[in-house]
């Protein structure tokens, strides 16, 4: 910890960066800081509590400006990190990842490759959460899982805090807010819900690196976040992708297999 | 709820311009005869199909749908069918965790030369929702804001 | 190293002396045979022929067997034996298949086990130990003789060179000895006909005899039970097509090696082989 | 308000027969933004285009349905007629109520129903049309031709001679391809040279073409009419514009034990060289990687021999930019060696040979001077085998197709070798005699009948050398699969054709598509064979599969006319089916993201990177931009753009959206 602060500290007055993106104490958990100069370090904390995914800040220009910054980042932000670096969205000029590893020790990334080989000693597993409510789901048939999700959507009142949570939802206009034409209803209402979430998993095949902000975020409680883990697990090794450690070739949807199954075609 | 035998549903097919349209225009000229319930929709590519367009169907009343295609490697454009297909592999996989009715979406690879594999596709189609019968569940759903009632369960 | 074993009907047989030489050489490159207990027969020769269920549930159960055991890895040092074995493997990755034979064995069956042959074992396994403990090299000219079954099919067995097989070659060359540049490596010694028609062994066989000993071979080196004894006990047979008889001796790799390590010929077998061996 | 116009066509009777029209343009009459509606029987006769000319005009519609037939029928026709009576053409539409609505079903209440319906969603859709012009592309009147093979001369001189100019770049350092190592050539038996080397010397000659020989393609960027080659003139380390190509270096350099590519490994050459006497252009290069000087930093006994001071040690490698409008791909094939088969020695006998060096033994100007002779002990063989399918047809080879020209070849081979050893016996191993052809099953025949050779129908399983012999072990399909065994002097191995070494690479470099078996892959198998799938690339020859002479000459007078065609406009003309990035107002400019997830779903690579700058000239963002002169309108990108911020002309969102939300509202 000391060590983290010390050197966020010096990384503000030596000007090397403007800003750094971490962790403070927060009420019930540690909140997102964001300090400008070497007196603002001195609040950093790092630890196992701090799991919200600072790598949704860090497409958000007016936020981390044109200087170089810097983000401390436990694992989930790491995997945000380089899906996000895939999709062109950052540079590793502006940007310095810091990260504290298992031993308790410093590790600074300055380039993706590093960060690729970092995040790729840590497999991606689900907790007992999602390990409790995906079985439940798995083991309905197809109209108890209707059902379900339709229960959960009927709570669901369109505030979006899903969509802000997430690092990859970085669209400058999302397509909920396009109306020409209004591919989604505005009005929270069961189906309308539904063709969200429905939409917002299909938008991230291939991208989703499982970090649960989404759920998280959820003000009234749906396991929104298990819609696309779920895909994510189907579907990561059919289409030969890693979650949070993406191949340069492409995103899992904007390319594809000789021999992609296809027994549901007739 | 009527019984399935006078059940006529309604059915959208999303169809690429090269093969499966022109594949349909050949059942035309062959005079090959099919069910009046589907209603075609003309892309140029099944790489254009919007997957959104297809929650839509259901959303308008739909009870079935067909998406079908140039054959893997006949495509126009190369790959677009390919592309077509891993976005419904995904698609599925989605729907079908939501509880959606999967099997009310037919995926096809209908070429220029099988018009009458278009009027069988299209025949057997018919006959498959007619046995399933109206999509009511969905139709529930989307019909929430007039009705309100979603949660009385009838 | 601890391995599973399989020796199969030959070795505990006809072949006993490819049972002891395999069983020597591992004590001395400290190799542990772990033998896969109550196995049976793999069904070669016979079962493959007529009918099919037979012909995977027999190997199914032996890999079944060892899978319960607990071993990940096994050596089958007969070439016949290998190649079901191997081949059975294959044709289970069939669901249906696999299914089906389950079914038979009432047993589970993952199929994940790793099959190797003596030689596979020797270059993994024994390489650096036989580099280092060699006291008497071998120093022979010989005829490397793969036959059929240990590279055949290779798209199953994906095994060294389909038509010119290396691996056997490399290990003799390992010992000191020189190997052959022949055209008879992987020809068929006629073994399908070892029992109903012995003179179309005797010519095959025959033929690979020749070529060998017509490029001064001073032995032939074997790793099959089946050609080995075709081109050792029928050695009678074999010289009566013959213009000249042939006098040189077929041993396995296991002998070969053990003899360059020094380890008894009692030891090795090598008394029971037709022909007698000296080298 | 639209003012739309609908037109119902009864085709005669083909429509009007089952479906009630005059009940389909009454109720489409009351449609909301519908002007105006009628049927009539003929829409595509001359009065039915009147009325549809006549109506645009007098009530000022802003779009028209016609509800006939198929579009990929009549879509022309009428799009046509709009545009004669002054309404944008992509503002017409056509409901398809023959071969999907009249020609399907039975006359009842619900063909008509539906047939509503088909004319209703187009209403829609074209409520939602927006006129489009028609693209137009400039096109640059200048080809490139890679490649100076058989294929590559042709198309060259073929575009040359109708005026245009034409780069040819070939790698090697003359031109001339396989076709100059061949001997004979079948059917004819005519020389190879000599029907070669005429054409060889028009190139060079010819003022419309300008040749670089050893050179390659380093990269290609732009696209149809207007594309920007860089091309790599190697060092050839001799000074073209000086030398007078006597010769004098080239006999007196002291590395002469180089294998020779000419004569396929057979002869040998030196470090400086020429690959042939007939090469053009006739004058040497350095080959760098075996001279002296290059290797060891001294020799330079050629620059001592030269009288005029052509020798240039230190010439590097020059890279070149030309504009050219269209490109030929003409790189040709390879063959595989003899070391690809495990059952044939894998190479390791001399006197098994691959079919092209028994063409350079059976060459007067090869390595024996025509003379059939072993390359172990120049002794002229006695017995000899030809294996045709030497790879080819042989899955587990991975090689499943037919190589094409080995029938042809091998008969050729075996009637060379009965005609200049005549006490000699030849036999062929073949799976099938595939001699489709003018003249060709006569010329098989010939072989056969007239020359003796010894045709067997079955495989060789083995060839293995012993006491200076080598033992083919095969066997004999006919004859109830009886085994042969022959001890032959040489064997001839018909190798399978393979695409050329760096065609895989060189695909990638031009965005061509290519089969699993790395030849370039033609844009459509029967109706497009010498167009790539993008715009402006052509093929020809057997860069695209193995074809002999007269096919690929076919093939390259194909490419050179669809070059020739494209060259006849001053501007390209294409249809506007063709997606679009929006562009906004600042400070947004656009609502794409840059994610480029598009770019790698583009079959054509049509996204560019386009760079918004503020007006100090510092980045603001970086979006995506479609190149209209490669985008063919497929739409992958529409259906995976996240944001919406792609969409395609003719088939928009908000059109297609339009249609569906129609079929279903009630």
């Amino acid at each position: 910890m000391k060590k983290l602060r010390d050197r966020a500290a010096e990384l503000l007055s030596q000007g090397v960066v403007s800003l750094v993106i971490g962790y403070e104490e927060g009420t019930k958990r540690p909140r997102p800081l964001f300090c400008r100069n070497s007196e603002g370090a001195e609040k950093l904390i790092f630890d196992s509590h701090c799991f919200h995914n600072l790598a949704v800040y860090i497409t958000k220009k007016e936020l981390v400006g044109k200087e170089r910054f810097a983000v401390t980042a436990p694992i989930s932000t790491l995997r945000s990190i380089m899906q996000l670096y895939v999709e062109n969205q950052l540079s590793e000029e502006k940007l310095l990842v810091i990260t504290v590893d298992l031993s308790g020790e410093l590790r600074e990334f300055t380039t993706f490759d590093e960060i690729a080989a970092y995040v790729a000693q840590f497999e991606l597993k689900r907790g007992e959460r999602e390990q409790e409510i995906l079985s439940k789901i798995e083991g309905m048939t197809r109209e108890e899982r209707w059902k379900f999700w339709m229960e959960e959507m009927s709570h669901c009142f369109k505030c979006y805090a899903c969509r802000s949570a997430c690092p990859l939802c970085y669209c400058s206009k999302c397509v909920v807010e396009v109306n020409r034409p209004q591919w989604i209803n505005p009005w929270p209402a069961p189906l309308a819900n539904m063709e969200w979430h429905i939409n917002r998993a299909m938008h991230m095949v291939g991208r989703c690196t499982a970090c649960g902000a989404c759920g998280d975020a959820c003000p009234v409680g749906i396991p929104v976040d298990l819609i696309t883990r779920k895909m994510m697990e189907d579907l990561a090794p059919e289409f030969g992708y890693v979650p949070g450690q993406p191949a340069k070739q492409g995103n899992a949807l904007s390319s594809w297999k000789l021999d992609d199954r296809e027994q549901f075609i007739r | 709820m009527s019984s399935n035998t006078d059940f006529e549903p309604k059915i959208i097919a999303f169809v690429c311009n090269w093969c499966t349209y022109a594949g349909a225009d050949l059942t035309g000229t062959s005079r090959l005869k099919y069910a009046t319930n589907v209603k075609i929709v003309r892309f140029p590519c099944t790489g254009r199909i919007d997957f959104l367009l297809l929650l839509k169907s259901f959303a308008q009343g739909a009870d079935g749908v067909i998406v079908s295609g140039c054959h893997p490697n006949d495509c126009h454009y190369t790959s677009g069918n390919f592309h077509a297909r891993r976005r419904w592999i995904a698609f599925r996989s989605i729907l079908d965790l939501m509880g959606v009715d999967i099997r009310r979406i037919q995926y096809s690879w209908v070429s220029a030369a099988e018009g009458s594999k278009w009027a069988d596709l299209v025949n057997n189609t018919v006959a498959d929702i007619r046995a399933l019968g109206p999509y009511a569940e969905y139709q529930k759903v989307a019909d929430y804001l007039e009705k309100e009632g979603y949660n009385e369960e009838a | 190293m601890k391995i599973g074993f399989y020796p199969g009907c030959s070795l505990t047989g006809s072949s006993r002396e490819y049972n002891e030489s395999v069983v020597a050489l591992a004590k001395a490159l400290d190799i542990e045979l772990v033998e896969i207990k109550d196995w049976n027969c793999c069904g070669a020769t016979a079962a493959h022929v007529m009918n099919e269920e037979l012909s995977l549930s027999l190997p199914a159960r032996i890999m079944a067997m060892a899978e319960e055991q607990g071993l990940t890895e096994v050596v089958v040092p007969c070439a016949a034996c290998y190649n079901r074995l191997k081949v059975t493997q294959h044709e289970l990755e069939d669901e249906n298949k696999r299914t089906r034979v389950i079914e038979i064995l009432k047993l589970p069956y993952r199929g994940d086990l790793k099959i190797i042959n003596v030689l596979q074992m020797l270059e993994a396994y024994g390489a650096e130990n036989i580099k280092t403990r060699v006291t008497r090299p071998f120093a022979h000219k010989v005829a490397c003789y793969y036959g059929c079954l240990l590279v055949r099919p290779h798209s199953i067995l994906k095994f060294d060179r389909v038509e010119d097989p290396q691996s056997m070659d490399t290990l003799i060359k390992g010992i000191g000895g020189t190997t052959l540049d022949w055209a008879f490596k992987t020809e068929c010694c006629g073994a399908g006909f070892s029992v109903s028609r012995t003179d179309l062994v005797a010519k095959l066989s025959g033929n690979i005899l020749k070529d060998a000993a017509d490029r001064s071979a001073e032995a032939v080196i074997v790793a099959c039970p089946l050609c080995q004894s075709n081109l050792d006990m029928r050695r009678g047979a074999i010289n009566k097509t013959l213009k000249n008889p042939i006098d040189i001796p077929v041993i396995y790799i296991t002998q070969a090696i053990g003899l360059a390590l020094g380890i008894g010929a009692k030891e090795l077998g090598l008394k029971r082989h037709f022909v007698t061996v000296e080298l | 308000m639209s003012k739309i116009g609908v037109f119902i066509c009864h085709c005669g009777e083909n429509i009007s027969a089952t479906v009630d029209v005059e009940r389909v343009a009454r109720e489409i009459g009351g449609m909301e933004g519908v002007a105006h509606a009628i049927d009539y029987k003929y829409m595509c006769s001359d009065p039915g285009q009147t009325f549809i000319k006549e109506a645009v005009k007098k009530y000022g519609l802003d779009g028209v349905v016609v509800g006939a037939c198929s579009p990929r029928m009549h879509e022309p026709t009428f799009r046509r007629a709009c545009a004669e009576a002054g309404l944008n053409p992509y503002l017409c539409e056509m409901a398809n109520l023959r071969e999907h609505c009249s020609w399907v079903h039975e006359k009842s209440e619900e063909t008509t129903e539906k047939a509503i319906d088909l004319v209703k969603m187009m209403v829609e859709k074209v409520k939602k049309n927006k006129p489009l012009d028609s693209i137009k592309v400039p096109v640059t009147k200048r080809a490139l031709v890679i490649g100076g093979g058989i294929a590559g001369i042709q198309a060259s001189l073929d575009i040359a001679n109708t005026g245009h100019k034409v780069i040819l770049v070939e790698r090697d350092p003359s031109i001339g391809g396989h076709m100059s190592q061949l001997s004979e050539t079948f059917p004819t038996l005519d020389c190879s040279q000599c029907i070669l080397t005429p054409r060889m010397v028009e190139v060079a000659q010819h003022p419309n073409i300008k040749l670089y020989t050893y050179a390659e393609l380093e990269s290609l960027e732009g696209f149809i009419g207007n594309f920007k080659a860089k091309i790599r003139l190697k060092a050839k380390s001799v000074n073209y514009s000086t030398c007078t190509g006597c010769g004098a270096c080239i006999q007196k350099c002291p590395v002469k034990k180089i294998p020779s590519e000419f004569n396929a490994g057979l002869g040998t050459r030196t470090a400086i060289y020429v690959p042939f006497p007939q090469a053009v252009p006739n004058k040497p290069v350095i080959d760098r990687v075996n001279c002296n000087y290059y290797k060891r930093g001294a020799c330079k006994i050629c620059e001592k021999t030269c009288q005029v001071g052509s020798i240039e040690w230190d010439k590097e490698d020059e890279i070149i930019t030309e504009e050219v409008g269209a490109v030929v791909l003409a790189t040709g094939f390879d063959v595989k060696g003899t070391d690809f088969f495990p059952e044939y020695g894998y190479g390791q006998y001399k006197d098994v040979l691959t079919g092209l060096q028994f063409e350079r033994l059976a060459s007067a100007s090869g390595p024996t001077f025509g003379e059939i002779r072993r390359p172990s002990d120049g002794a002229i063989p006695k017995k000899i085998v030809f294996i045709a399918c030497a790879g080819s047809r042989d899955p587990a080879k991975g090689i499943p197709y037919c190589s094409k020209i080995c029938c042809m070849y091998t008969a050729k081979h075996a009637m060379l070798y009965q005609h200049k050893v005549h006490d000699g016996e030849s036999t062929v191993f073949y799976m099938d005699i595939r001699a489709g052809g003018k003249n060709y099953e006569e010329f098989v025949r010939r072989a056969i009948e007239e020359d003796t050779v010894n045709y067997v129908r079955g495989r060789v399983a083995r060839v293995y050398e012993k006491n200076g012999k080598l033992i083919v072990k095969g066997v004999d399909t006919l004859l109830g699969g009886e085994q042969v065994e022959i001890e032959a002097d040489m064997v001839v191995l018909a190798t399978a054709g393979v695409a050329n070494c760096g065609s895989e690479q060189l695909a990638q470099k031009l965005h061509v598509s290519y089969d699993p078996y790395h030849f370039f892959a033609e844009a459509h198998p029967k109706l497009k064979p010498v167009e790539t799938n993008t715009a402006g690339i052509f093929l020809a020859g057997a860069c695209q599969a193995p074809k002999d002479i007269p096919e690929t000459v076919g093939m390259a007078s194909g490419a050179a006319v669809k070059v020739a065609a494209l060259f006849s406009n001053d501007e390209l003309v294409r249809e506007p089916v063709v997606a679009v990035v929006n562009r906004l107002a600042p400070p947004l400019y656009s609502t794409c993201v840059g994610c480029f997830m598009c770019e790698t779903a583009c079959p054509y690579n049509a996204i560019e990177h386009e760079e918004i700058k503020g007006r100090d000239g510092s980045l603001i963002r970086t979006i995506a931009r479609v190149n209209q002169g490669l985008c063919q309108g497929c739409g992958t990108c529409v259906a995976f753009c996240r944001s919406k911020s792609i969409d395609i002309q003719g088939y928009t969102n908000e059109q297609v959206y339009a249609e569906v939300m129609s079929l279903l509202n009630d």
